[in-house]
């Protein structure tokens, strides 16, 4: 069994609420000298067999089309793990 | 006169918006997302809700929903189209609309009764207000940050589609306080905030609050009365 | 099975389990031998105070006994069932149930409270009905507490995350802070629904031959949690000894289930349905079965798995969230799966219904369990525990806050700084910041919600019949006397549905109380409990369920006695409802009801003094029931435009929120009140005495509005008159003008500032 | 200026809904071969200097208190990067 990982930030361009919020939190806990948090997704896709170059094109176009939405979002790393 | 309602999985106002339509004096005909068929309808509301739970991105795996094909053509064929919430953010997803729907600014789900200004009325979901009319409809939703790109911006702004803008206090940032816009046609129309939730006297927002607390009925006369002098 | 008997006298973990060395010891004589480890696993959670009511039961009996014929009379189903049903007419029934969910959501805010909404939704549909509006009483700690801080956003966010995704207004609850729920957060919820009487549905496996299905979201190793993880190192089977103690939920899967059981139902192809809640599947076989006829058969390996390492008694006890179970008709299987299989929930036949008297559970061809139902889910072990009135209260009821202990205030400039302190404290200020996070629009039927007395919503759109809530508790009355206490909160429930306009009906509670072990609580317990049962025998609204949450306890210091009380009213047409603003200038405001010098346990002595002490305000339940008499009939007649219960704060906090409610003024005169009540200004605004509104009333209806209060004898005064000033305000004459703007800033900023 | 990814994943034993409704998804858009998907948050901090040895510390320590609850998430990654 393979695994390929996805991850997803929002353009910079973006207003990251999420992101912001933790980047506010950082110093009330004690964490200085952060200028700036974004928070993006990660996603684990298992696949019953290996990894091939094929799946690997697959899981791109899955990355593309349903786990990012282009308009406000990139794709930065589809891999390989495990 | 047949307006069709879209219930995917998790969708919640689908049968406020029934009720909506049939207030306005249509018949509102129940469509299944798993069906590739508008039975005909007149015009199509897409309900809010979170359909799939708003799991991954609101609004991302409805659009892939059956129904989802024929809408998309009769939309880009003139159908009109409104998406209201959930549905707007369906309608985002699907580009049919340009921009997307993000987290509210402020992290927390809102619900309040909210003053709008309705900035285009020559869409078939508008015809019935006055340019400028500020209205009250209740707002309610986590991720109705509209965002584009300033270009995107621009060029709604330019061509007059932005149908409704929040007044007063910007309740989830989104980008120029846009609450609702149209594509070019107009046909098509997204609205973050619920029209369908304020359509009988007593059960929407605070009469005290804006005109009397029915100030959405008219999002669905103004198509009735469009389709019937059409 | 064949192991048990091979190997009679092996150790089994039953103390781990938690079951007493008696309890265990009875399992072995019920069966005849020593249970399997499954069989273990099952009694060990069934008889668990949380499933089995062994400390409560012998005083929740009174509930039962105290309902007479004529309570019973709309009563369609009682205590027993997963939640009470009542006639609300026209055919109409609505069931409704509190529960809590306190510890897990200490543990995770957020997860503990999505789920704790997401439990009492499941037993509301397996009544047969619609879930049609959700209240959330909940407790904190201090509001300046950093824990409170952790815990209040994650379990509002958590209300509100699984509710708004069900599709569920929420229509109103508490958000009450106290440091004795510190380290002990309350969150209760109440669901409330709707159906046909022909609709219900009840718990019951019926019909030799007859299929188990069980459908919903997949079973994993939810939320055994100590137990689980004891169970998981000490059986006699492998598995990981890791089971995650915190349940996640998941509101899509419950809400596709919910139109999936609806769709059933109207089918008509359930004939017995069970939700899956505590205990999970050793709770639903085995009531299931023992309502029944009595026999069931399961295949316990059918069960869809999320984690296939989990073993059989992990399985039964597992807490996984929506999952329902059904037993159906074979004829009628291929209707069902052909709507579980629209909705795209997954549904699979576990089991059958059997006429053998036995839960006999099979694992990979071996049978693990084999008992009668009846002594899993309704034989638990009873404890009549040992009670005692605690030593301590005399001293706390003797120091009652007299003038000469507590310094009251006098002047003007000081009643009006005490209003302004009282509206801006924590148990006083808006709510919207919390209750913002709900929808309470979804389902285009709420009439009323927060910030009004009750919640409203329509049942019959062409009727416009429908059904008022309220939740209440002063806990800090329950402590200086739980019977009182008990009583004090189901009266300001009932008094809240009345104001609304609504008749009180039935009444479900939640009884959140420290260790029964402690026989200080058990007393505590014992006194809530029969206080709330003559309560309701006195005003004829019968207990229909509820819930006990003990153990609620840091160290050996438990919270105040909690005893939460839901009351459920109906209305003919909810469109008359009372909302608790008034608007029209010039409208005069009457207050119904005596004032007393009642300053125990009061907001006043509280927020002023942080005082707790001397007897709560008396109790006076005939007073309660014409005034609720009378506010339903100027509700259905027209003659007020707006009411608004006295509770607490006492008068002064409810004239600064009838002012708030829709920011109009009102000019109000205390003298004649003084005189008559032999009171003083600060009496007349803050003292907490019962069974008292205020009321606007139009003037074309104060002659009709008084001959009603008349004729039942009730106290009533002209105390002011509404005032649509350019600049709104609360003027009290002779004492002080409060701007509404400054009111509102100083109401409105509080939570906000502890938590956005 | 630095930066450092920290990457939080749901114990494995967590109830995933989202990822259970990407994996419930893909078929229908015709990537078929997955037999899992579990969705988790990158976050990207941008600290105003170097990340030096002590900067990763104090994040691995934020990722364990703040980024991540322990009750039901693991912190899969802590890593410098650019
Ligand atoms: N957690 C909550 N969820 C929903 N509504 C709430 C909550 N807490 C308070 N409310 C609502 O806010 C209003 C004011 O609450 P409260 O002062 O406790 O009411 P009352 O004193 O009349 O019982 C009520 O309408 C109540 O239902
Ligand atoms: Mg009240």
């Amino acid at each position: 069994m393979g695994r390929v990982v996805v991850e997803v930030m929002l353009k910079p361009e973006i207003l990251d609420p999420q992101g912001q919020a933790v980047l506010n939190a950082l110093p009330r806990l004690g964490f200085d000298g952060f200028s700036l948090v974004r928070q993006g997704k990660r996603f684990e896709l298992s696949v019953d067999g290996e990894v091939t170059d094929e799946v690997l094109a697959r899981v791109r176009e899955a990355a593309a089309t349903l786990l990012s939405n282009p308009v406000i979002e990139d794709v930065v790393a589809v891999e390989r793990v495990g | 006169m047949r307006i069709g309602v879209v219930t995917f999985p998790g969708s919640l106002d689908d049968r406020d918006a029934a009720r909506a339509v049939r207030l306005a004096g249509a018949e509102a005909v129940s469509l299944w997302h798993g069906d590739a068929d508008l039975h005909g309808v007149d015009a199509v509301v897409l309900p809010g809700g979170f359909s799939y739970g708003d799991y991954l991105r609101c609004g991302a795996i409805a659009r892939f929903a059956p129904v989802m094909g024929p809408l998309v053509d009769a939309a880009n064929g003139g159908l009109p189209v409104l998406g209201i919430c959930n549905g707007f953010q369906v309608l985002c997803e699907s580009h049919l609309l340009p921009g997307a729907l993000v987290r509210n600014d402020h992290r927390t789900f809102v619900c309040r009764d909210q003053p709008l200004s309705i900035e285009r009325t020559d869409t078939p979901w508008t015809s019935a207000y006055a340019p400028g009319e500020r209205v009250v409809v209740p707002l309610k939703n986590g991720e109705g940050g509209f965002v584009a790109d300033e270009r995107t911006l621009d060029e709604l702004e330019g061509e007059g589609r932005v149908v409704a803008r929040y007044v007063g206090k910007n309740p989830n940032g989104s980008y120029r306080a846009i609450a609702g816009i149209s594509n070019a046609a107009g046909n098509v129309v997204g609205l973050m905030p619920h029209p369908e939730h304020a359509i009988e006297p007593l059960f929407g927002p605070d009469p005290r609050s804006g005109t009397g607390g029915l100030d959405g009925l008219r999002f669905f006369t103004s198509v009735v009365e469009g389709l019937v002098s059409a | 099975m064949q192991q048990a008997l091979v190997t009679a006298d092996i150790e089994q973990p039953w103390a781990a389990l938690g079951l007493k060395p008696d309890e265990y010891q009875r399992i072995r004589e019920i069966l005849g031998r020593r249970p399997t480890s499954s069989e273990l696993a099952m009694y060990s959670v069934m008889w668990s105070e949380h499933c089995s009511y062994k400390s409560s039961k012998v005083h929740l009996r009174q509930f039962g006994e105290k309902t007479t014929d004529a309570m019973r009379e709309k009563l369609m189903v009682g205590i027993g069932e997963n939640a009470g049903v009542v006639d609300i007419g026209d055919g109409w029934a609505v069931t409704f149930k509190v529960e809590s969910h306190n510890h897990p959501s200490y543990v995770e805010p957020y997860q503990g409270a999505a789920t704790g909404v997401g439990g009492i939704v499941r037993d509301i549909m397996s009544m047969g009905a619609r879930p049609i509006a959700i209240l959330d009483p909940l407790r904190f700690g201090a509001i300046d507490h950093p824990d409170t801080r952790r815990v209040l956003p994650g379990i509002v966010a958590g209300v509100g995350g699984y509710g708004n995704c069900l599709g569920l207004p929420n229509i109103g609850g508490e958000v009450v802070f106290d440091p004795c729920y510190q380290g002990n957060p309350l969150v209760n919820a109440l669901c409330v629904g709707s159906m046909r009487h022909e609709d219900i549905h009840l718990a019951n496996a019926t019909g030799a031959g007859n299929l188990v299905i069980l459908f919903g979201a997949k079973t994993g190793g939810d939320g055994i949690g100590g137990v689980s993880v004891l169970a998981s190192e000490t059986f006699e089977s492998t598995g990981p000894s890791k089971r995650p103690a915190v349940q996640v939920g998941d509101p899509f899967a419950e809400k596709v289930l919910i139109e999936c059981c609806l769709d059933l139902f109207a089918a008509k192809v359930v004939e017995g349905i069970q939700d899956l809640g505590g205990a999970g599947l050793s709770c639903a076989t085995s009531e299931l079965a023992s309502n029944g006829d009595g026999g069931m058969h399961v295949w316990l390996d059918r069960v869809p798995l999320r984690d296939i390492t989990l073993s059989p008694e992990e399985i039964l006890m597992s807490e996984s969230q929506e999952r329902m179970m059904a037993v159906v008709r074979p004829d009628q299987l291929d209707a069902f799966m052909a709507i579980t299989d629209r909705w795209a929930v997954e549904a699979t036949v576990v089991g059958e219904v059997t006429t053998t008297g036995r839960l006999v559970i099979e694992w990979r061809g071996e049978t693990v369990v084999d008992v009668p139902p009846r002594t899993v889910a309704h034989d638990g072990p009873v404890y009549d525990r040992p009670m005692q009135r605690p030593a301590t209260l005399d001293a706390l009821q003797a120091d009652a806050p007299t003038s000469d202990r507590l310094a009251r205030p006098t002047t003007g400039e000081q009643l009006r700084a005490t209003l302004l302190q009282l509206a801006g404290s924590p148990n006083l200020c808006s709510r919207a910041w919390v209750t913002d996070q709900y929808d309470r629009y979804v389902m285009g039927n709420t009439a009323l919600s927060m910030p009004d007395d009750a919640g409203v919503v329509r049942v019959d759109e062409t009727t416009g019949r429908g059904v008022a809530i309220s939740t209440d508790c002063n806990s800090r009355f329950a402590a200086l006397d739980p019977y009182a206490g008990a009583q004090l909160a189901l009266a300001e429930a009932y008094r809240n549905v009345a104001t609304a306009g609504a008749t009180p009906l039935a009444v479900t509670d939640c009884l959140n109380f420290g260790s029964p072990e402690d026989p200080g609580v058990m007393w505590q317990f014992a006194q809530a409990v029969t206080g709330i049962a003559d309560g309701c025998l006195q005003l004829g609204v019968p207990v229909t369920g509820g819930n006990v949450s003990l153990y609620n306890q840091t160290g050996t210091t438990a919270i105040y006695p909690t005893p939460v009380v839901g009351v459920l009213g109906v209305m003919d047409d909810v469109t008359r409802r009372t909302p608790s603003g008034w608007r029209e200038a010039g409208q005069v405001v009457y207050l119904v009801g005596t004032t007393r010098d009642e300053l125990g346990g009061s907001s006043w002595a509280d927020v002023v003094h942080g005082h707790l002490g001397g007897l709560p305000p008396r109790v006076d339940l005939e007073a309660e029931r014409v005034l609720a008499e009378i506010l339903v009939a100027c509700s259905r007649d027209g003659m007020v435009d707006a009411a608004h219960d006295l509770s607490d704060g006492g008068l002064a906090t409810a004239l600064a929120e009838s002012c708030l409610r829709y920011g109009v003024g009102v000019r109000v005169w205390l003298d004649e009140l003084c005189e008559r009540d032999g009171i003083d200004p600060f009496l007349a605004l803050f003292s907490e005495s019962t069974a008292r509104v205020i009321a606007s009333v139009p003037r074309s209806e104060e002659v009709r509005f008084t001959d009603v209060c008349t004729a039942r004898g009730v106290a009533h005064l002209r105390i002011g008159v509404v005032d649509e000033a350019a600049e709104p305000a609360l003027d009290v004459q002779g004492l002080f003008t409060l701007p509404l703007a400054e009111l509102r800033a100083t109401h409105d900023a509080t939570l906000p500032a502890a938590f956005a």
